[in-house]
């Protein structure tokens, strides 16, 4: 359980995130033994049951952090689950958290997590109402447009469908939708993986007002590590992230196009050839991913494009990268 | 794709594509174009590719039944109309292989794209067991892996068709350039596409010189071959036996993988089942072998012959003779011919080869009868060999005294003073019993003990000194010649009248070469290159060598199955 | 020729000729020029060459002695004047090698070229054995041979240095280009000297980091590889290991010739020599290796550990652990750091494998006093190890009850209760002393039994957690990190007082590093890569590195002997 | 024991000689076990001993096969020893065949064979004076000129100044001098042997009327022949036979150069690469030798050559050219 800040697009303007990891018991799919196969973010829950107003507690502690500097700040809060879940935090805490940052006017952006069958309209309206005049986003986990994607690699349980549902009810009770995107799920090869996120931006974008590009990184204990420790998968280059980002913000230049490549230039995360330049490519991702200004990464060095490029056009699979 | 030719389950192959053909082993992107991986879940049509590869999904060795099993339901889901190629996910969970068959099956695929080969080349037991499925069920699949070069022979001899070169390129990335020890060592200069070329046309070469497994047994480039090697020797004898055609040529003992070669094993078979002695045996002798072969024509079995003539005279026609060598075991006189190979010779024996020869030679001589001496004479590791078979079958072995070698005179004279002990008369019958039994036993070797006296019963005749020709009642049954027999239509029929061996069945008229189409049933014994006789309603009307396996020749659908020699 | 890095008898050398110099193993015609033959019937004067060889009379191999003795007399009669190459006759009378030997002695020739070497490689002993004499007497001479590609590796480990390359373009006349298969395939294009230049730049390659073996053995192109390779290893396994450096990487046992390797031979020696039980050993445990290294890290080994933990608490240590595996045998669990190998696993053990390691663990048992009880945890071949070294040594050994591994739930508890029949009690004293003991076991193997108690004597001290720091009275004696150890010049002077082990003697003030000219006389135990004591006047004034073998480096006459690396 | 006859060079002319081998008992340094490393003739000695009167009617039944012929004839006699060896020939036998030889008058050449040390005055000048217009030459093995050759590589007992000797002593007695020297001992390279050939005619040439070059075949049971089987001994190159029959009918026009190369274009004589143009060149020198006339082995298709110079340039010895 932690907070932390950093430097972040605010509701379109560059400005401070402050990320807020809420300790609730995590999502509900794990606990019944239907995890999507590339999260452990439940394993990280905490050990000891929280009580509500504990986690009230840890909000303001965190806001502390804030409080009184200068925006324009956003607030997202992971829950390691869904915000909107019950089971997770009850109705009463959530207004509790709303009426919080209500009160911070440094405070222009508010992030919320949940499950697309979590959203229900009361409660986002709810919410809504509480922070009329901020830039309020419920954000989804799409990951995918593709059903069978959504199945076969990652386990999700939900269907393009019920995003669609869950989008709209957002809209209608006064929020907004941020959709997340997974860059690379597992039995893809680089060159579909590209193409998937592509094919669903353009799907998922009438439904959505801040795309959020997670990139694939290897967290212990998931299908997708044990698939990595045997060299049948490899997280996505940092080259595909770019080509998606520039791709995505010159096709919807309205639209936020967020990133954070978490891990990057380490074998765990997305990267390149996995020299020192891969964390300057991750760096640029993220200044890219504040201000929205397509310069950070368009110039970037060509340092071990070509290779990529080879793999990309030709379909090369993860397993076939392996070499002695 | 139809086989051409065979060593093991290797072999050359000619795939025919509309007015274009080309060779196997083959390359994608040299040979034919194969299109990229198609993705299941973002499937492109066909195009414009020899080999269009069927939407898939690219499950990991590794994954979790819970996931294949979400994948297969799709895959039947999907409409392969125009597809030829069908990637097939190589599973460590081999009880859904069947599933993906049926699919390759059910639409007819001509090849089939190994995927994870780069992983499933490591593990030794799956990669030969996944292989050798696919090949079995399939003979007529093309296979398609994607691998390095130093495995080219390897993969090829125990059945890969094809390789994907495509991530090739990645060496020349890394400015690893192949040399003749990688992966052990690199070079500096990209050359992978042409080490890939270089080494595909070599391995054909090979291939076509029958010396495919020497490559592969000689060249351990990594422990992965070393240990697939091993897996399918020890655990898939059968499946590179069944295809490694009847040898001809000498073969060349190299390396400690060389004394588990087919051939060895085969060998051991067939004197086990394949071996009878002489009726008129009264006594055993058993000699060591000779660098020069045949055995008859070293200075040492000469030296030995005179001995024993000296000390029985005629009844020299009723002793046998065995001879001990290393890997083969056990060589009947009468096979002498048949044993073409020659080994390193450093004096040193290892267990691995002493053992089993003592095993083959304790069952051989529990083939005669109790009361039938054996003497010995024999020195060094030999002598070792005779003693544990002793031991093995309970027989007693009289040894001759040997000192400063078997050739010494002291040793041969100990030779003619131990075998003067027995008085054995021989008559002219015995030697005209003899002269045929010689005849007699390489036919029970290609074709099952009874196919000598079907060729050359007693009443039989031989005409000729050096090709001998064999007769039966004024027809010709064969011809033997050093050990290399022919057989005509009538010595084919007495076989399959009295044996029922070597038969490949069909119900049409017979005109030119068998296809594998036109095959209904076929004797499981048959080995390429084996002479087999085709059969219609009971009667021979022709002979013919064998191209496959006879099993193969039921399975497949494509290709030559018998080139026929003479019709009836 | 100085010699600069030794993997086995080879060695990358460098050879000075004026202001040009070279590195070997090398190529006449590419690196250095050579003179053409020269006969002493029509002797030419010395050339512009680098080398250039005297009048010689290129006798064949199988020359009798009487042409041989006519020829000697002749060669004494020759001017050498001029003349730094001695074409050496490779003679089956190998009695008159050393006739042949005073010349090159008398005359100080630089190279010497082996006649008849491709004669002479299809002779397997003779081979091994004239280059063995040649390499030891003269460890500055350079060795030319002529021999093709497919022989560099394996002629290089055996000590030769160089090869004329004049001879392969008969290959290019005959239309024979060299393939990674040759002599087995051949390719079309001629291609000879880019081949051998290509293979030497790979073989240098090898002997940098220390790959030679591996392309020595797993690459058998010919009958005469294998051939070579056995009488090397077997015939002449002390002249292997003498210049094989003191293994610091993972060693990879690939092929069968594998367990021959030199670095085993020495294992198992030094755990003969070398290894002595803890004193306070009451109870012997034997374990299966684990694939991961050190065992002690594994999955199987921590549940091992648990399982004994919790029978003898306390008691634990006063137990002794052996780890059986293949191909070293038997790991003392002190040793665990310094068994780097791995192994293709496939779980078939062969003969050779299992009867050295029993009989090495027999003579290993015996060690320990007989009534120290012997309990074995192991499962399939393991077992069988144990079981053949038991009636060897005609010790009882326990057997745990096994059931599904040996790590399988039911093993464990066996293992547990088994051991809960005996009441061991360890005191603190008794794991202060363990400890001390792991570390100087380490120091035994190096330099051995004694150097432990040298440099930690029971009132030594360590310092610090990772990186052991080892002091005797206030002054330091070592360093020890997961089995790498360093000695300090006093720690070397104590090891050299009660060992008399692992010296180099000089008799001059040393400033640089020790030259092989300056070494008065060295202990013959020393090899590649050891750490030793330079002593001058029963002082060691410094602590270097190994460059030669001990024996080599008294006569050897040019380049570094020991790398000196803090002087007292 | 036979006789044969060949077209060969007669006195200078072409015309046809009559070998005939003598059943002699054969060469005394064979008997006492110095024969020459290369020979096996006296092997070829009868087993029964022939008495001398048989000895000289088989020189009378070989003479019926040209009496009354139309010559010129030449008439060679080999006695798998020395001709002027007593323990072989009596005087008085020897006397017999010259007379024999003196009534034909299609006999224009008479050749015998002599080891030197065997060449007495009276000998050959008793045999000269009985035939005293034919061309009368005692051939002499001399070799090589060098002695160090003669003694290591052919074991031959006799040195240069015992040819001199033996020459000069041929010459006074009446006769003239055929001088048989070996191309290619063991124990040299193809470029060796040809220069030991060439500098053996500089150094014989003052006491030789005619030179016999003889190229080197594998005979039964010698050590060439041991040497041969194991690929230490390679016959010599055709190429190089015509090298020196060339060099010397050019810098000696006025001697006869012969040759009769044994077994050219097999295995165990002289060959070049065993093709069928082998057996050509074999014939060619024949020719020559025949006729002295170099136009026949001055224009032979350079089949082979190329190896054949590398190997003579570059001083290759036989066991370089073993091949897989």
């Amino acid at each position: 359980m932690t907070y932390w800040t950093s430097e972040d697009n605010v509701a379109g303007k560059p400005g401070t995130a402050l990320f807020i990891i809420l300790p609730t018991i995590g999502c509900y799919r794990f606990r019944i033994g239907k995890a999507c196969y590339m999260c452990a973010y439940p394993t990280a829950a905490p050990k000891v049951k929280w009580s509500q107003e504990a986690i009230v507690d840890y909000v303001r502690e965190a806001l502390e952090k804030i409080k009184g500097k200068k925006g324009p700040f956003a607030v997202r809060m992971f829950t390691s689950g869904s915000f909107l879940d019950n089971g997770e935090l009850k109705p009463e805490t959530r207004r509790k958290i709303f009426e919080l940052l209500a009160e911070m006017e440094n405070v222009e952006e508010i992030v919320i997590e949940s499950r697309s069958e979590l959203v229900r309209y009361d409660a986002v309206k709810e919410l809504a109402e509480i922070v009329p005049d901020k830039h309020f986003e419920v954000a989804i986990g799409l990951e995918t447009a593709n059903d069978d994607i959504a199945d076969v690699s990652i386990n999700k349980g939900n269907t393009f469908e019920d995003f669609v549902r869950a989008s709209e009810i957002t809209r209608k009770a006064g929020a907004k939708v941020k959709t997340y995107l997974l860059l690379k799920p597992i039995f893809l090869s680089e060159r579909t993986a590209i193409e998937d996120v592509k094919e669903s931006i353009i799907k998922a974008e009438p439904y959505t007002d801040t795309f959020s590009i997670n990139i694939t990184d290897i967290q212990k204990g998931t299908l997708y590590e044990r698939l990595w420790e045997k060299s049948e998968y490899r997280p996505p280059w940092l080259w595909s992230a770019v080509e998606v980002l520039i791709w995505a913000k010159k096709k919807f230049p309205n639209k936020r196009i967020l990133s954070d490549p978490v891990g990057a230039g380490s074998k765990r995360g997305p990267h390149n050839c996995l020299t020192d330049y891969d964390r300057v490519i991750g760096r640029a991702i993220k200044k890219f991913s504040a201000t929205q200004d397509l310069k950070y990464i368009e110039n970037l060095k060509p340092e071990c494009r070509e290779r990529w490029s080879y793999i990309v056009e030709n379909g090369l699979l993860d397993w076939q990268l392996v070499m002695w | 794709m139809e086989v051409i030719k065979h060593e093991g389950p290797g072999r050359l192959g000619l795939v025919r594509l509309g007015d274009y053909s080309f060779r196997t082993p083959a390359l994608a992107g040299v040979d034919f174009t194969l299109s990229p991986f198609n993705s299941f879940f973002h499937p492109s049509e066909p195009g414009d590719y020899d080999f269009n590869l069927a939407p898939s999904i690219p499950l990991g060795f590794y994954t979790p039944a819970e996931v294949i099993e979400k994948a297969l339901g799709r895959l039947w889901s999907v409409n392969y109309d125009g597809f030829n190629a069908f990637y097939l996910p190589a599973l460590r969970r081999t009880e859904y292989l069947e599933e993906f068959f049926k699919i390759i099956e059910r639409y007819n695929f001509e090849a089939v794209y190994l995927g994870n080969s780069k992983i499933l080349v490591k593990e030794y037991r799956y990669f030969v067991k996944i292989l050798r499925e696919l090949r079995e069920r399939f003979p007529n699949l093309m296979i398609i892996a994607d691998l390095e070069p130093f495995f080219y022979p390897l993969a090829v001899y125990l059945g890969v068709d094809a390789f994907d070169t495509r991530s090739l390129k990645l060496y020349d990335f890394e400015g690893k350039g192949f040399t003749q020890y990688s992966p052990f060592l690199w070079g500096k200069e990209p050359n992978s596409l042409d080490f890939a070329r270089e080494t595909i046309l070599l391995v054909r070469n090979a291939l076509e010189s029958g010396k495919l497994r020497y490559l592969v047994e000689n060249l351990f480039y990594t422990q992965y071959h070393a240990g697939i090697l091993r897996i399918a020797d020890l655990e898939h004898a059968d499946y590179l036996e069944k295809y490694t055609p009847i040898q001809k040529e000498t073969v060349y003992f190299i390396s400690d993988a060389s004394i588990r070669r087919p051939e060895v094993k085969r060998w051991h078979s067939r004197v086990l089942e394949r071996f009878t002695p002489p009726k008129n045996t009264e006594l055993v002798l058993l000699f060591p072998c000779s660098a020069k072969k045949p055995y008859s024509f070293s200075r040492s079995h000469t030296l030995y012959r005179r001995a024993v003539k000296e000390a029985l005279g005629s009844g020299t026609a009723r002793v046998h003779e065995l001879i001990l060598t290393s890997p083969f075991g056990v060589v009947p006189r009468e096979w002498e011919w048949l044993a073409k190979y020659d080994i390193v010779v450093t004096g040193h024996w290892s267990e691995e080869e002493i053992k089993p020869a003592a095993e083959l030679l304790a069952k051989t001589l529990e083939k005669y009868p109790k009361d039938v001496p054996i003497v010995a004479h024999l020195d060094e590791a030999y002598v070792e060999i005779a003693r544990l078979a002793g031991e093995l079958s309970g027989r007693e072995i009289i040894f001759t005294r040997v000192e400063n070698g078997t050739t010494s005179k002291e040793s041969l004279n100990s030779l003619t003073e131990t075998l003067r002990e027995f008085h054995l008369e021989g008559t002219k019958e015995d030697r005209t019993y003899r002269y045929f039994e010689n005849i007699r036993k390489v036919f029970d070797f290609y074709f099952g003990i009874g196919a000598g006296e079907a060729v050359l019963p007693d009443n039989g005749h031989v005409k000729g000194s050096k090709m001998l020709r064999l007769f039966v009642e004024n027809q010709q049954t064969g011809t033997f010649r050093d050990g290399v027999i022919s057989v005509t239509p009538f010595g084919m029929q007495r076989i399959y009248d009295s044996l029922k061996a070597y038969w490949v069945k069909i119900d049409f008229d017979l005109r030119g070469d068998v296809f594998a189409v036109g095959v209904n049933e076929a004797d499981e014994r048959i080995r390429p290159d084996d002479i087999v006789g085709v059969v219609r309603d009971e009667t021979v009307v022709g002979v013919g060598k064998a191209v496959l396996a006879g099993e193969e020749m039921i399975r497949a659908k494509k290709g030559v199955a018998v080139k026929v020699r003479k019709r009836a």
